[in-house]
């Protein structure tokens, strides 16, 4: 086990983030990912999100499936607990630990085979319970580690590298987040490392689900003329419709921008998110004109991407059950146990 | 003549479910209990919501006999769909009560049994107007019948009405009317029967108790905090326990904020995972299920086994295959649960007799998955789970402090000098580990269920393999040292013969246990609670010629996991086996071993399950 | 002094995936195949895309063994990754051959072994601009250097190249120009070595061939119409080997139109749904899978089992528990799918060999699976699967009609005075079926995993329920009779012991049974290749004082079963086991009986398993 | 086994349709459902329809899964061959079953339990390869056989009958069949027989995916104030779009109608359906309006209900595959073997 050099031994030139971290404690063991594959330009993206947001390593859960989206985060964040379940179920193990200890943060990290074939149901059903989790699903329309079969998010008539074309229509898990209630939804791929990394941060800051679906390209099966993941298509294809630029936190606003070209979205929290519209006419607040917005260019084949929703003053799980602050797994004998004062009562009542 | 006998008959109410009558069936058994006579109530019931059949069979034992006796003695016959089957169902000589406000439904009728006409509905209809009236206070006057019939104590079944619509005071002295209606009736129209409850001190401080609320109540006072469970016949109830007694045990009384937390998953794919992720974050969590939801957490169960997380799963075992007969009791998930998933697997069973030994199974099964790191099941059934069975008063012992195992802490963790996942530190096979985010530097490891060495490290090499499995088989096998000891019960007089049995069959076997010994068959006695199996198993087949092996399953699952783990020659095991769905009865085993040790030797029995 | 060897002798690559090299590996292993050289290559590969090291092992057997021997004669160096450990690898007085265009990798090298330094890196550069051009010529150069090195017959080789592309054929000069210059090399700069490829006639009309696209083709040939699946390792390529066959032989030639219909699926709960829905609707389906697969399929199965309904599942089994090696192989899935589901369930196995019994075994499951009306597995391994081995041709016999068991048309059904679809109408315990739709009055019934009597009618009793739990019992014993029979193969002296193996365990078994001869060691051999045993393998073991079960599993699964089917003392079944990940090698068997058997007497093992 | 009796042997009085059939032969074994259970008038819509469409009881194949709807195939169709799986798995039988023979009907029946909560995946994923069916869940938004849990269907918010109230944000099946490439759409109510017949008339007519959402009140768990899938709240939130009045099948249309108030669709066939609209700015051949209809409407926790949309040139899984015309289940060994000579040839391609 490698155990996390201290940022003082670090060379005085690398920078240092608000707790005196490098990129490097962000880091962990190197990728064994096909050199060029998207991925790993998305692990590079959760590093830097998480250095920019000066988290403690140790406080960040990062769980997966089975994939080699699933397998990345062994090369992220060395220094945070890592889960890799099994396949399609990264979702309810999740659930599970976040109920266990509501002060960690939770890092879902998927595939499309992993979410939107096998665990389809269970990427639903997290969703709808608004657990307190960033969900991100690194989309290559593709199942990579078993050699490039269509995965459910292959677009109808796409073709697979080996010319069979694709005839049941995709699964578009941002639709499917925004109908089943997920107070946070974004877009992304991961050739767009700007526009990542912010959208990383605020869903990791955001308080419930939060589900960013990252087109990730494989290389070594599907980024070849036909396929409608690849880099070159994405590119053409890629639609934003904001850009998220800072996130002031709790202070005042003081950046200026011409007032019909931004939005300011305060979260329950008080801290404030400044967008700025790449798209006039989108409202990113309103789930309604999200969807139909959503629905009207995935029709006409494009690929909308940025922050798509936000509910600002959203709630998790944790909320709904009105759970103690104290994590669960820190109560002990005397807080659990009833003890035999009550055994007895129960065993007269039971006479 | 007549069946004549004093506190040991069986009594059973033939009733349409969905027609409220099950809170004065079990008021009636109640009663009895109050009287200090031992009464072993049962509920047999369909998998529907209404309208069809159900029974409720009150045995009533003075020799404190719990287990299902077969055979009925006292039938009240209230269900016209069935009532013919009901009537070929009663012993010779035994009665039946019926409402003869209506002609009987048509076929002949027996002579060798005692007709009791009571025309409970024209009683009824007399007293009152309103049809959900009629309904409910029906059953009251039957039980006023009841009472004054079995010449029992009527201020005890007052009593009951009065503690039973505590709160809603209103209602009692309706249903006290009603109670003196039926027995007025009865007074005044029947004659004394053969039957008769008297007062007893045979009950004690013994309290009456359905297994799945126990399991509950074990698991709150074992500390769960997370359930994710999904909805199944017969194990519902169990998770719905567990629900109330968190309401009532587990709110702060200052801000009424919940110290657990249950979530009602899409499936068992999702119950078991919960489970596992909140486990291996260091709360202590459960699933309940039954057969199907087991083969649905295969792939889970093998996981957790192999990446070595801790998890509590009851298994309400019902008669499968498939759905099989989802009302219907079995003990046939013994095997599949012991070598559950693909490959190389071995998970630890604790098997309790009764909901008094299912409590405390339950809340050990927490410091059990957490010492052992590894699966645990608590196997119950229907017939242990939703029937109120007769018991020893619950008991904690409020000293007692939860083992959470080898856990490591911040300060353990700035003291080790090194730590890897799964190292083999003590030589008992059972690894250290940590929960995420204990120490800001130290104790990472990386969890999966995919090969590893013993830092946690993804490895394809051989031989770290096979250390990785070979230490999976030594941690079994330090489990067999603090699991439930089988419990050995040596009859009188020395013999040969030794039979071994476990979970729900326990008070049939004690019963069949006196009738065989009455007939000069003598038994020594192990029940077994646990899997892996203690040594003492295997010394008590030794001491034996020939080793009766009592389960309620169709392939002798229990038998073969002896054999297999033990290296037993199955010629020396004999199966006894009852799988039809009901309860199994001391008649049916007394006369299965009975059967056998008649033709003096066991018949070896070579290819019994081929 | 050098190894000196002729035709015997294993020759290892160790290269980087998804660097090309598996090709010019395989038109290796086909040129001494080409030669009249008994040859059995194995691909060791990383659960992993690109970048990880992979070998490829060539075991050249003058003798005939198929099976891994172990060690390695001769390496091929060419990833840096795992030189030291690869160099570390090669027996004493082995031979090294390495890239020398730039330093070895730091290490000290071993002065016990032959060290051929080949510049090749160099000569491409030389030769060759453009990288993709130096990385697949690379390799095919080497090849030339090999076939000189060897002393192979070159035009075997130029004739595997031209047929390799045959279709693109600009590209044959230029393979054929890289060859020369890696033989050219070779004859110029290095010396002859010990081991040698000579011309025999050993073949003889053998095929070379990978389990999976045997399996597959069985498929075809068997009639399935439906394939459900979903993506794992190591089965993958068995659903893919089975889309491609049906593209060439089952499209109609006039419409173009396909008589096969292959969906993949978004799970095994749904492929194996599919198959259990299109069996039931009268077509023969099949899915392949491994593992993690046959867990998630568990319900189904047992739903298959006891409503009755034909089903075919191909396991290809990789090392477990949990997601476990994926890469890797193992015998570890057999009693997991012989005890598959919740509930007390019993299913047939088919266990193959090699890829030619894999083909006709195949083939038959689809009539087994119809003529019993339950789920049937075919057993194989990853390396079965995916490892190209020498067997004999696959044989068809064109008079062959498919056997679909008791199926009742809608002649059948007009002249039938009755149907039941549970009736065990020849006492065989295989019941009646039609397909649905077939008559617009006759033969319907409803199938379901509850409970159901001789009509297939919902019911919750009991005696509806075990007679229909036996007739399972007995159906599954009519099976015996039409399954594969077990083979014996007597030693040519007499010995009172045996020895018991199955699946890819043969060849090695084989071998060590040869090894073991010779040291004067004599076995009967019996060779398993069904589930429920044929009683031949009761009376082989009867037959011998004590009987070897050799295995690639840890929890010796197979023995087990013939202990808790056959009722054998298990005392007299000594486990050999293998489960490292790695095929089993005739040098571990051997090794591991000799020494049993040369401490004269076998050691009792009472407690081998627990 | 139960003998079809001749409609020859019926009383003459009993009407007959085009085959002869009354609609006793339709029937089948009496419900074990509660008295008053929402699930028995969706049977007797199914007979009815079946009956009205003259369709022969043997060739139609009745799919379900686990619970009190998945019960219904007993209650209906008595000559047809019924096929009740595990929970939640019906989708993918009949996928198999229909792939086996493509000239069956295939009814799948389930419930929100089953489709919702542990068959979401395969419901999803039946819709998306247009397997030709006709899908319909009996929704009450309580699992009814295990007494009266909430399923996923249940709107956050509702009440349970024990008072427990719903934190999950609920599925809305219709929404995500739409979302899914389902091909015929349509939601009704268990109680409005005149609405529900028709629409499972047009649904067994059309070719590929058909889901019909019925809303289908559980009188023992779900029938209490604070529910939103009992009878009175269903009534009182109804919000129909159209009514399906005739299938004029290829004939011309001769009905009148005022233009403006009714829509013609023609199919794939020629068969022409008439719906009279009830919401005038309703389109049903218009995917993306309907979503957005459905989505705004939902957000006022109003219920719509009506054929919600229909692709008329629509296609099947078979399509996909161009299988062949002939069953897959009556081909034979001729037809399926290709014989030692093919095997020659391969035996020499592997020396
Ligand atoms: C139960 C189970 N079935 C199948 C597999 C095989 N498998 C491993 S990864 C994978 C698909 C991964 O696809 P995706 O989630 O898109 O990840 P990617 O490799 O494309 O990043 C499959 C089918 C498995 N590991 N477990
Ligand atoms: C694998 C499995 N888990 C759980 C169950 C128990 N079970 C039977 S029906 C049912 C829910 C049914 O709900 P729904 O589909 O809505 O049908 P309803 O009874 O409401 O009509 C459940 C959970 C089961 N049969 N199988
Ligand atoms: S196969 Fe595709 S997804 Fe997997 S590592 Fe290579 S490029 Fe990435
Ligand atoms: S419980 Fe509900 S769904 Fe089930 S039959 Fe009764 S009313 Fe219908
Ligand atoms: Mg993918
Ligand atoms: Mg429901």
């Amino acid at each position: 086990m490698t155990y996390l050099t201290k940022p003082k031994f670090h060379h005085p030139s690398l920078p240092t983030n608000a707790l005196g971290f490098t990129r490097r404690d962000y880091e962990a063991s190197t990728s064994t990912l096909c050199a060029g594959c998207g991925h790993d330009s998305i692990s590079a993206a959760i590093i830097e999100a998480c250095f920019e947001l000066s988290i403690e390593p140790h406080r960040v859960a990062k769980i997966s499936g089975i994939g080699c989206s699933s397998k990345t985060p062994d090369y992220f964040l060395g220094q945070s607990h890592g889960f890799n379940s099994v396949h399609g179920r990264m979702p309810s193990v999740l659930t599970g630990a976040n109920l266990a200890n509501r002060e960690l943060i939770y890092l879902g990290v998927s595939g499309d085979g992993d979410s939107a074939s096998i665990g389809f149901g269970q990427f639903a059903h997290a969703m709808r319970r608004g657990v307190n989790m960033t969900y991100i699903v690194e989309n290559n329309g593709v199942y990579g580690l078993t050699k490039g079969q269509f995965s459910a998010t292959a677009d109808r008539g796409s073709k697979s590298k080996k010319g069979a074309v694709n005839s049941d229509s995709s699964i578009d898990l941002v639709a499917i987040a925004l109908q089943l209630g997920a107070t946070f939804v974004a877009r992304s791929f991961s050739g767009d490392k700007t526009q990542l990394v912010p959208l990383i941060k605020a869903a990791i800051e955001h308080r419930g689900a939060s589900f960013i679906d990252v087109i990730s390209p494989c290389i070594a099966f599907n980024n070849h003329a036909g396929s409608t993941k690849s880099f070159d298509y994405v590119r053409e294809h890629n639609e934003a419709v904001n850009a998220l630029d800072i996130m002031i936190g709790r202070a005042a606003i003081t950046v200026d921008y011409d007032p019909g070209k931004v939005v300011d979205v305060r979260q329950h929290d008080g801290s404030v998110m400044r967008l700025r519209k790449l798209n006039d006419d989108y409202d990113p607040t309103n789930r309604l004109a999200a969807q139909n917005f959503l629905q009207r260019h995935a029709a006409k084949g494009e690929v909308v991407t940025g922050l798509l929703y936000i509910e600002p003053d959203s709630s998790d799980l944790h909320d709904s059950f009105n759970t103690v602050k104290t994590p669960l797994n820190q109560l002990n004998t005397p807080d659990l146990c009833p003890g035999q004062r009550q055994l007895d009562k129960l065993n007269a009542s039971l006479r | 003549m007549p069946i004549e006998a004093v506190n040991d008959f069986v009594i059973r109410f033939a009733n349409v479910n969905g027609s409220g009558s099950a809170s004065a069936n079990e008021m009636f058994a109640r009663a009895i209990m109050r009287m200090g006579v031992t009464v072993a109530p049962r509920n047999v019931f369909p998998s529907n919501i209404q309208g069809l059949p159900t029974w409720y069979e009150i045995r009533v034992s003075g020799k404190g006999y719990l287990g299902a006796r077969g055979g009925t003695d006292f039938m009240i016959a209230m269900n016209p769909q069935t009532f013919n089957a009901d009537v070929a169902s009663i012993e010779p000589d035994g009665y039946l009560l019926y409402d003869n406000t209506r002609a009987m439904p048509p076929g002949k009728m027996r002579n060798d049994i005692n007709i009791i006409g009571v025309p409970l509905t024209e009683i009824c209809n007399q007293e009152y107007s309103d049809p959900r009236q009629r309904q409910l206070f029906k059953n009251i006057i039957c039980l006023g019948v009841l009472t004054q019939l079995f010449g029992m104590d009527f201020t005890e079944v007052e009593k009951l009405i009065s503690e039973q619509y505590r709160g809603k005071d209103a209602l009692i002295p309706p249903n006290v009317h009603a109670l003196h209606m039926g027995k007025d009736w009865a007074k005044a129209n029947l004659q004394p029967i053969g039957l008769r409850i008297e007062r007893r001190n045979d009950v004690g401080d013994r309290i009456l108790l359905e297994g799945n609320a126990s399991a509950a109540l074990g698991a709150v006072y074992g500390g769960a905090t997370v359930c994710g469970w999904y909805p199944i016949t017969p194990s519902s109830s169990l998770a719905e326990a567990f629900a109330s007694f968190c309401k009532k045990f587990r709110h702060d009384p200052a801000t009424g904020e919940a110290k657990y937390a249950i979530v009602q998953a899409e499936d068992e794919l999702a119950s078991i995972g919960m489970v596992i992720g909140a486990s291996w974050n260091g709360a202590r969590a459960f699933t309940a299920t039954s057969g199907p939801g087991i083969s649905l957490m295969q792939e889970f169960i093998g996981f957790a086994y192999f990446a070595e997380i801790p998890a509590v799963i009851f298994d309400v075992q019902r008669a499968g295959p498939s759905t099989g007969m989802p009302t219907r009791t079995q003990q046939c998930d013994i095997m599949p649960c012991a070598y559950a998933s693909h490959g190389d697997t071995k998970h630890a069973l604790l098997i309790p007799e009764d909901p008094a030994e299912t409590f405390d199974f339950a809340a050990d099964a927490f410091d059990i998955a957490d010492r052992l790191q590894t699966p645990v099941f608590v196997m119950i059934d229907l017939d242990i789970g939703m029937n109120h069975r007769l018991c020893r008063p619950l008991k904690w012992d409020d000293k007692r402090q939860y083992d959470r195992g080898k856990v490591l802490s911040a300060d353990d963790l700035e003291k080790a000098k090194d730590f890897g996942r799964y190292m083999d530190v003590d030589g008992d096979g059972i690894p250290y580990r940590t929960y995420p985010g204990t120490h800001p530097s130290k104790g990472v490891f990386f969890t999966r269920g995919t090969s590893h060495d013993s830092r946690a490290r993804y490895s394809e090499q051989g031989v770290v393999y096979v250390d990785g499995m070979q230490r999976l088989l030594r941690k079994l096998d330090s489990a067999k040292e603090f699991l439930p000891k089988p419990l050995r019960k040596d009859s009188d007089k020395a013999t040969r013969y030794g039979v071994i049995y476990y979970g729900s069959t326990s008070p049939a076997m004690l019963e069949a246990a006196d009738t065989l010994a009455a007939a000069g068959h003598h038994l020594n006695m192990l029940r077994v609670r646990a899997f892996p199996f203690h040594q003492d198993v295997a010394s008590f087949i030794a001491d034996h010629d020939f080793v009766f092996v009592v389960e309620q399953n169709r392939d002798a699952q229990m038998r073969s996991l002896i054999v297999n783990e033990l290296g037993i020659d199955p010629v020396r095991l004999v199966p006894i086996l009852h799988y039809d769905g009901t309860p199994i009865t001391a008649r049916f085993i007394a006369g299965a071993i009975g059967d056998r040790l008649d033709k003096l030797k066991v018949t070896p029995m070579r290819k019994v399950a081929s």
